[in-house]
């Protein structure tokens, strides 16, 4: 109760969130909430996530599926009076809900993102017929199948069309030296983590 | 025209809206010579295009006859009109302005008495009703317009009706040769008093003023309540239709850092008035609603009893939001509202008949453009330069030039600038006696 | 009037020559108006027009000049003639313009045409020229009541203008509130950070100037005069009263802070931790550049929450109705204090719309964010006296309550005005406890106005001031408020506004010097005198003057003071006796002119309705009427007049028992959102009317004879409409009785 | 003569790949107009607007500026350009980052140097419907047409990538033209009244939360029909993706029944340079455009 708007939670995004130096910024107009495509599946639209913020709402904000919404339209930036970076807090908001492991248990987003960075970890490139497999068993076994036969015409078209490439399954597209890349990624990572308390 | 008469103690107000007027007039009872520079054929500015003001809901006008009638009766206040200043030259108590004097084509014999008017035919653009309206080639800009001459529009001198003008006029008045000219005029100090422009509102895209005909301006909106506007005095939409349930959109283009960074002042009060209008519009017909969509309404010291009467007028609905977009509905084809009531998130898509976008003021010329040197603050306003309040040098800005007033602090901050600019008059003319 | 020489010039420019027979409007002006030389001229304006009338003045010795042209309004740079008694015959905008151009009217037209010429001659006849009352004095020396920043500038302003200022200030030291203040908001861009009050610096000034003189811990005893000739007994320090005269008066006597003991909600007074905005000043102050402590325990403050509207923009008995303007820019700096001290200190401001408006205001809010202040929208219910903040998130749409360790209430300014005397006014008739409130109060100028010591005041106790289009104008000439005294302001709104008030004083000294009149009729020469043989004593015109210009002599006669007169004629239209007049416009020249209209026999059936029309207002209004050639009933006959409140009961009277069929009075809107430039004046017109139906019934007239309305200037279609609803309502009750 | 430029292709347009009609036509579309693009060697994939989940900022920065770094090894002084507008974008918002925060910019020089790599940051990073306006022209582009696409009726749906936060100078965010100007220099017929041209698809989370996103193309495909379109075209892969390949879901979901070809706009300016259905990349479209093909067989 007497935390009630005590800044720690603000200062702590400001440290730890990609541009999270931004959300002091915020008036309160509501721009951001009204421009957001998804904006009905927004529990909490970016301002009041903000607000929230200010509030000192710490779990509330990052166990939030919210900011898993963001379809990275760039709406929100294009039209924010105070020129907020909003679909970066965003996602930095997702991420580092994720890294502190309160990101929503199953956020398909979240999820999906995960594999995306894996599956492009891997060679350097996206493999988007294993992307797409991975996807489709996200959820689980059972689960998989039941999506793979939904999605099976649309698979079978994107084949058709040539758009999509069964033999990919056995290697695909990739940078000549991946290791290269995965040092430089490993790197980066293990200095965000020394900046943030990300880890 | 020869040069004015002018010396190193002569005050120069550059621009003729409320302001100008003010700071020329109460200067020239002071007992100075003034000069007062208006690049339109009339005086009076933008309050002149307003209908009533707020709080008192009286009229403009009123105020102005007082304010025409102290000019006429002075013979320290010199008015030129259709004339703009190029470049000043010159230190304090001794300036030289450069002022070119656009041709009127219509000479001090004119009684306005009409004739010419009559006599032409083709139509023009109407500024003074930002264009809602055509007016002749030969045209007053109003019927309060001073000086009372008629003007003639330079897109028709050539034409038959230019001809025809000039064989109406009974009393050699109308002169088509007239040329533009550039005089040179001798200064103290100079006042600048440019005043303000609306908004572009075709850069606020998400409003989609330039896509949807049933989206406008409060400057437009407030033409339309004149009863010698251009619809006479109704709310119209542009099929002809009344307009019964308006949105008015506030900071439009204000408080934006992609449009005006700066907060705008006015624009809260004159919705808030426009309701009130509205009411008076419909009178005892109550089938009729105002929908005021807000970040924070700014009706500052005595005058918010003015936005307590109107959160009490059970047709106005008040929406703590930022609109969004303004879409078209599929079927009706009526503009839509989106966004956001941040009162405890609320989303809305809102149809309505007509939107007003509340556009903020920018100053007319900012002060990267001046002809002389002053300093501006981020948002082109002119202020004071660092050594004194008293400004730059001789020259002082006075209302909407220095910073976005309402018409009674533009006056307030006019007046004043008239006693800086008496100031250097007096030490100069100390210094020469 | 001895040796007059008058002449009338008929033009026949614009139109009225085809429309109306000059020649028959001449030999009216020779015949029934007595004009020595009448002209006429196919374009009087004209260089040839004026100069035939000037010549006839040079050469002819013409010195009364009636002009039957256009309106008053159009041409007055052509016809403009110094030392002359002058009036215009509206023959255009008056008569053509609003009526057909037809054959069937054309009878009609030609009747009104000669009627105005007729009273244009009439008023001539008896017009005089000015000759004001030799009361005339220049003193350059400016009376600042209230020591402040809005006194300081003033007197600043002022000495820079090279006039002698002398500033009375009741406490022991320059500077008022702000001299109270760590910084003030910034005035200059980028508009970042708090900025120096220079309170200091305008100290010094103000000791620089030779022509400065500052009486502290004075008070002012009692004012007396007029513009140019004020006398003030200074109550000095010393206890002394020194008498000094002055040219004019501003009254900067600011505000004083409300009173937060009223907010029992706060809990303001049941903990030191719980300030006021002044409060926090003191506090920033003592705290220097370290950090600020809490008043209770000394210890450091962490957490500081601001409540924005605290006991404002309230309906509740006891608070602030109006907004005081200044306050949420000054929480943001006061919140900068702590910050700029100290990040780690958690600010917060509650607010419900934050006012922070221009490019100054705006930019200022940015920069409290920028440091980190936090702005929540929220009202608060309740502060308790351990600290805790109770409100309602408006945002997050709860209920909240949070602990500070220092709460500062943003109060608003109540404005220091002196003694509010309307209500000591009203009280003659019914004294009632609330009333007495209201009159308590010490007053601030002791002025020995008959109309009481102070300045009259708005609602909210504000000091007088016309707030849109002439801020500075008051109804004591020659005194004018500024600063926090006249609106609630921040210290660079006050700083404008006493440079506005200090030329306006100047303004006032330099007009008075030449016996000219002050706004409206700036310029105006002419001046009020009155039949001592004639007068009763009654009082009337010294009740009724708007501007309390007339005093009372030790006979109890009225003492008229030119230099506080505006010049509107209220105690004329006022006296019973008909007593008061000015050389140019007086009973006679109005009664003359209503006399010197045609009545034609009631068989005729042609009646005559007399409008007597606000020159402000009303006139321009018919102006523009025929300007768009709106049309109306051909039975008006219009006199201008300086203002409502100088129609005197007599003259309805008088034409309606002579034959007049209808009576319209067309002044300005009254009330408190009044537009009449002389404050009261359509007022007292609409009551003179009331009190006349009696009479008329007595006479066996019907009281809707004689109307008062209400018009503005933008009625160009509505006055028309009011002339023929009245031409019909004539119709249905017939002619007058009264037609010999 | 020729105009050479880095060019970096990026994941979905490789060969097989769901943009690759894409690649294809930009080839087409480039020897037509005589511009050369030259592949950054071994460029690695942006992260895309997803990346950020399992990214975060300065991994995901890295991989942009490792393509940057490449490409202004192997082409310097040459602008990098994107056909993908999420690859545009990603790199050219890591640019900018990078030239604002120094702390970024050194911890990302470390990370490359991992890699043997160094980042100077001097290349612009442009987008290939820039350099299309900007450096040939809408008259410029006119005047290579040899099939006009006479009666076409296409809307153009810019979405949101090609378009905000950068998109093309002068153009609005709102109701940007560039697109229509593109169809008109072609020969079509562009509905200025399409009301859903930078309307969000729903992006990658398309895969993720289908039903919402599909809900999204429901109205971008709507407002098409409503506009008197036949045809839609865009420029960004995703949307292309998402707003053909789905319509059988949409219209069972719905009870719609669309059938709208959507292209690239440099599949409808390869056909009206002349080439061949194939070397359009037509004959990868999942809902045919018949019209095109039809026009590009003549």
């Amino acid at each position: 109760m007497s935390e009630q708007y005590t800044n720690n939670f603000l200062k702590e995004v400001e440290q730890n969130v990609e541009e999270g130096d931004w959300v002091k910024m915020c008036m309160q107009c509501g721009v951001c909430a009204g421009s957001c495509p998804l904006g009905p599946h927004w529990a909490h639209p970016p301002q009041e996530i903000f607000m929230m913020i200010r509030a000192n709402k710490r779990e509330e904000v990052l166990t939030s599926d919210s900011m898993w919404m963001c379809t990275s339209c760039y709406n929100c930036i294009a039209r924010c009076p105070r020129e907020l970076p909003i679909t970066h807090i965003m996602h930095g908001l997702a991420r580092y809900a994720k890294v502190q492991g309160l990101a929503p248990q199953n956020q398909p987003t979240a999820k999906f993102g995960q594999l995306f960075w894996d599956n492009l970890m891997k060679k350097g490139r996206v493999n988007e017929l294993k992307l797409g497999v991975a996807l489709y068993f996200m959820n689980g076994f059972v689960e998989g199948i039941k999506t793979a036969l939904a999605k099976s015409g649309l698979g079978m078209a994107m084949v058709k069309t040539k758009r999509m490439d069964p033999m990919e399954i056995l290697g695909g597209h990739g940078i000549k030296d991946p290791g290269s890349l995965q040092k430089i990624i490993k790197k980066a990572q293990e200095l965000e983590a020394a900046r943030t308390q990300s880890n | 025209m020869t040069d004015a008469i002018a010396t190193n103690e002569t005050i120069v107000v550059v621009g003729g809206g409320i302001s100008g007027i003010s700071a020329a007039i109460e200067a020239a009872e002071c007992g100075k010579q003034v000069i007062l520079l208006e690049k339109n054929p009339s005086l009076g500015g933008r309050v002149s295009q307003l209908y009533k003001y707020f709080p008192k809901m009286c009229h403009p006008t009123c105020g102005l006859e007082i304010n025409y009638r102290r000019t006429k009766a002075n013979p320290n206040l010199q008015v030129y009109t259709m004339a703009e200043v190029n470049k000043i030259d010159g230190t304090s108590g001794d300036y030289t302005l450069d002022v070119t004097l656009k041709p009127r084509y219509v000479n001090e014999n004119c009684t306005a008495c009409g004739a010419c008017a009559d006599a032409v035919e083709g139509e023009y653009d109407d500024e003074f009703n930002y264009g809602m309206k055509k007016r002749k080639g030969a045209y007053l800009t109003s019927t309060m317009a001073y000086p009372q001459r008629y003007v003639i529009d330079p897109a028709m001198i050539g034409t038959d009706d230019a001809e025809k003008a000039k064989a109406a006029c009974t009393v050699n008045a109308v002169d088509l040769d007239m040329q533009e000219e550039t005089i040179s005029i001798k200064a103290g100090a100079v006042i600048w008093a440019t005043g303000w422009q609306p908004f572009d509102a075709n850069k606020i895209q998400p409003y989609a003023y330039d896509r949807n005909d049933n989206v406008i301006t409060n400057v437009e909106f407030e033409r339309m309540l004149d009863p010698f506007g251009p619809t006479g005095g109704k709310i119209l939409r542009k099929d002809g239709s009344e307009a019964r349930n308006v949105a008015f959109i506030q900071c439009a283009g204000s408080r934006d850092r992609n449009y005006l960074k700066h907060c705008s002042r006015i624009c809260c009060m004159a919705t808030l008035k426009h309701t009130k209008l509205m009411r008076e519009c419909y009178g005892a017909d109550e089938n009729w609603k105002a929908s005021i969509y807000y970040i924070d309404i700014r009706a500052i010291d005595r005058i918010d009893d003015f936005h307590q009467e109107v959160k009490a007028d059970p047709n106005v609905t008040f929406i703590k939001s930022k609109v969004a977009s303004v879409t078209r509905d599929r079927d009706s084809g009526n503009p839509v509202l989106n966004g956001v009531n941040t009162e405890g998130y609320h989303r809305y898509a809102n149809e309505h008949d007509l939107v007003v976008l509340a556009v903020g003021m920018e100053p007319s010329v900012k002060a990267d453009q001046l002809p002389a040197n002053m300093i501006g603050d981020g948002s082109g306003f002119i202020q004071a330069d660092a050594e004194s309040e008293a400004g730059n040098g001789g020259i002082f800005a006075a209302g909407v030039a220095g910073e976005a007033l309402d018409v009674n602090r533009a006056v307030q901050n006019a007046t004043g600038s008239a006693l800086r600019a008496i100031q250097v008059i007096n030490r100069v003319s100390s210094t020469e006696a | 009037m001895s040796d007059t020489k008058s002449a009338c010039y008929i033009c026949k420019g614009c139109g009225i020559g085809e429309r109306l027979d000059a020649g028959q409007l001449s030999n009216i002006a020779t015949r029934e108006g007595r004009m020595q030389i009448v002209k006429e001229h196919d374009f009087l304006c004209n260089a040839e027009g004026v100069k035939m009338i000037r010549d006839d003045i040079d050469n002819e010795n013409v010195n009364k000049v009636c002009i039957a042209a256009c309106s008053r309004r159009a041409k007055t740079e052509a016809f403009n003639f110094e030392g002359v008694m002058m009036n215009r015959t509206n023959l255009r905008e008056g008569v053509i313009w609003i009526r057909p151009d037809d054959e069937e009217s054309r009878e009609t037209t030609q009747e009104m045409a000669e009627d105005y010429i007729r009273m244009g001659c009439a008023d001539l006849k008896y017009m005089n020229l000015e000759s004001g009352s030799g009361q005339q004095l220049r003193n350059d020396h400016i009376l600042i009541v209230g020591g402040g920043v809005a006194g300081m500038t003033s007197a600043i302003e002022a000495a820079q203008a090279g006039y002698k200022a002398t500033i009375i200030e009741k406490s022991g030291e320059l500077g008022g509130w702000a001299g109270k203040l760590k910084s003030r908001t910034p005035s200059v861009a980028p508009y970042a950070d708090p900025a120096d009050t220079e309170i200091e610096a305008m100290k010094a000034a103000i000791d620089a100037f030779a022509d400065v003189t500052v009486h502290l811990n004075a008070t002012v005893a009692k004012t007396s005069g007029a513009p140019g000739r004020f006398s003030a007994d200074i109550a000095t320090e010393s206890g002394s009263i020194v008498t000094e005269n002055f040219g004019a008066i501003i009254q900067a006597t600011g505000f004083n802070a409300y009173d937060a003991n009223n907010l029992e909600q706060f809990s303001y007074g049941k903990s030191a931790d719980i300030v006021d905005q002044a409060g926090l000043e003191a506090l920033a102050l003592a705290a220097g550049d370290g950090a600020i402590k809490r008043p209770s325990n000394g210890a450091e403050v962490k957490r500081v929450v601001f409540v924005q509207c605290a006991g404002q923009r309230s309906d509740k008995d006891g608070e602030l109705s109006y907004c005081s303007g200044h306050c949420c820019s000054t929480s943001i700096k006061q919140a900068m204090y702590f910050k700029d001290q100290n990040p780690d200190i958690d600010t917060q401001i509650i607010y419900t719309d934050l006012r922070t408006p221009g490019s100054a205001g705006e930019d200022f809010y940015r920069s409290g964010q920028r440091k980190g202040v936090t702005f929540t929208k929220g009202v608060v219910s309740e502060v308790t006296a351990d600290l805790k903040v109770k409100l309602k998130d408006l945002i997050l749409d709860e209920e909240i309550e949070e602990q500070a360790d220092l709460v500062v209430l943003a109060t608003g300014q109540v404005p220091n005005a002196g003694i509010n005397i309307d209500a000591v006014v009203s009280d003659e008739d019914n004294a009632g406890e609330e009333a007495d409130n209201k009159i308590a109060g010490i007053s601030v100028l002791n002025l020995d106005y008959r109309q009481g010591p102070d300045m009259p005041q708005l609602r909210d106790g504000y000091a007088d001031s016309h707030f849109i289009c002439f801020p500075y104008e008051t109804r004591r000439t020659g005194i004018y408020a500024t600063g926090t005294v006249r609106r609630p302001m921040d210290i660079q709104q006050a700083k404008d506004d006493a440079a506005g008030a200090a030329l306006k004083a100047i303004q006032a000294l330099e007009n008075a010097a030449l016996g000219r009149a002050a706004h409206p009729r700036s310029g105006d020469l002419s001046f009020p005198q009155f039949r001592k043989e004639g007068c009763t004593q009654c009082k009337r015109c010294t009740v009724e003057c708007p501007f309390g210009a007339i005093n009372e002599d030790e006979d109890r006669y009225p003492e008229f003071n030119e230099s506080r007169c505006r010049r509107c004629g209220t105690c004329m239209g006022a006296c019973p006796v008909r007593v008061i007049s000015f050389e140019n416009y007086s009973l006679n020249t109005l009664g003359e002119q209503i006399k010197a209209c045609d009545i034609p026999d009631e068989f005729e059936e042609k009646p005559r309705i007399l409008v007597l029309a606000c020159e402000n207002d009303a006139y321009p209004a018919l102006d523009q009427a025929g300007m768009n050639k709106i049309t109306y009933n051909p039975f008006v006959r219009v006199i201008p007049v300086r203002c409502l409140g100088s129609i005197n009961s007599s003259l309805v009277i008088d034409a309606v028992t002579s034959g007049y069929d209808g009576v319209m009075l067309m002044g300005c809107p009254k009330g408190d959102n009044y537009q009449c430039h002389f404050v009261r004046g359509s007022e007292m017109a609409h009551e003179r009317m009331s009190k006349i139906e009696d009479t008329l019934k007595g006479q066996g007239l019907e009281p809707e004879r004689v109307q008062p309305h209400e018009v503005s200037i933008a009625d160009i279609q509505r006055i028309p409409q009011l002339f023929n609803e009245m031409g019909e309502l004539i119709g249905e009750i017939g002619m007058s009785p009264f037609k010999f | 003569m020729s105009k050479s430029y880095t060019f970096y292709p990026g994941c979905s347009s490789q060969d097989k790949a769901s943009g690759s009609n894409q690649q294809i036509s930009v080839a087409a579309t480039c020897d037509a107009l005589d511009i050369t693009l030259n592949d950054i060697p071994d460029w690695n994939c942006c992260g895309a607007s997803i990346g950020y989940a399992g990214g975060g900022e300065l991994p995901r920065i890295a991989l942009s500026a490792r393509n940057i770094a490449l490409a202004e090894q192997s082409n310097p002084g040459q602008d990098i350009v994107a056909s993908c507008p999420a690859c545009w974008l990603a790199t050219r918002e890591a640019k900018e980052r990078l030239a604002h925060s120094d702390t970024l910019r050194t911890d990302a020089q470390a990370a490359l140097a991992e890699g043997g790599l160094e980042y100077k940051g001097e290349a612009n990073v442009r987008h290939l419907t820039e350099v299309l306006i900007e450096d040939i022209g809408y008259e410029g582009m006119a005047s290579k047409v040899v099939k006009p696409l006479e009666g076409i009726k296409v809307a153009s749906y810019v979405g949101c990538q090609a378009n905000r936060p950068y998109g093309i100078t002068g153009e609005s965010f709102e109701n940007p033209l560039y697109l229509d100007k593109m169809s008109e220099a072609m020969g079509a017929e562009a509905m200025s009244d399409y009301q859903k041209k930078s309307q969000c698809c729903g992006g990658a989370l398309n895969f993720s939360e289908p039903e919402k996103s599909q809900a999204l193309v429901k109205d971008i495909l709507e407002a098409a029909y409503d506009s008197g379109a036949e045809m839609l075209v865009t420029p960004c892969a995703m949307c292309q993706m998402n707003t053909e390949a789905f319509q059988d879901d949409i219209n069972k979901t719905y009870g719609t029944n669309f059938n709208m070809p959507v292209v690239y706009y440099s599949q409808m300016m390869a056909v009206a340079y002349g080439k061949s259905a194939k070397e359009a990349g037509l004959d990868q479209q999942i809902i045919r455009a018949s019209k095109l093909e039809e026009i590009a067989a003549k």
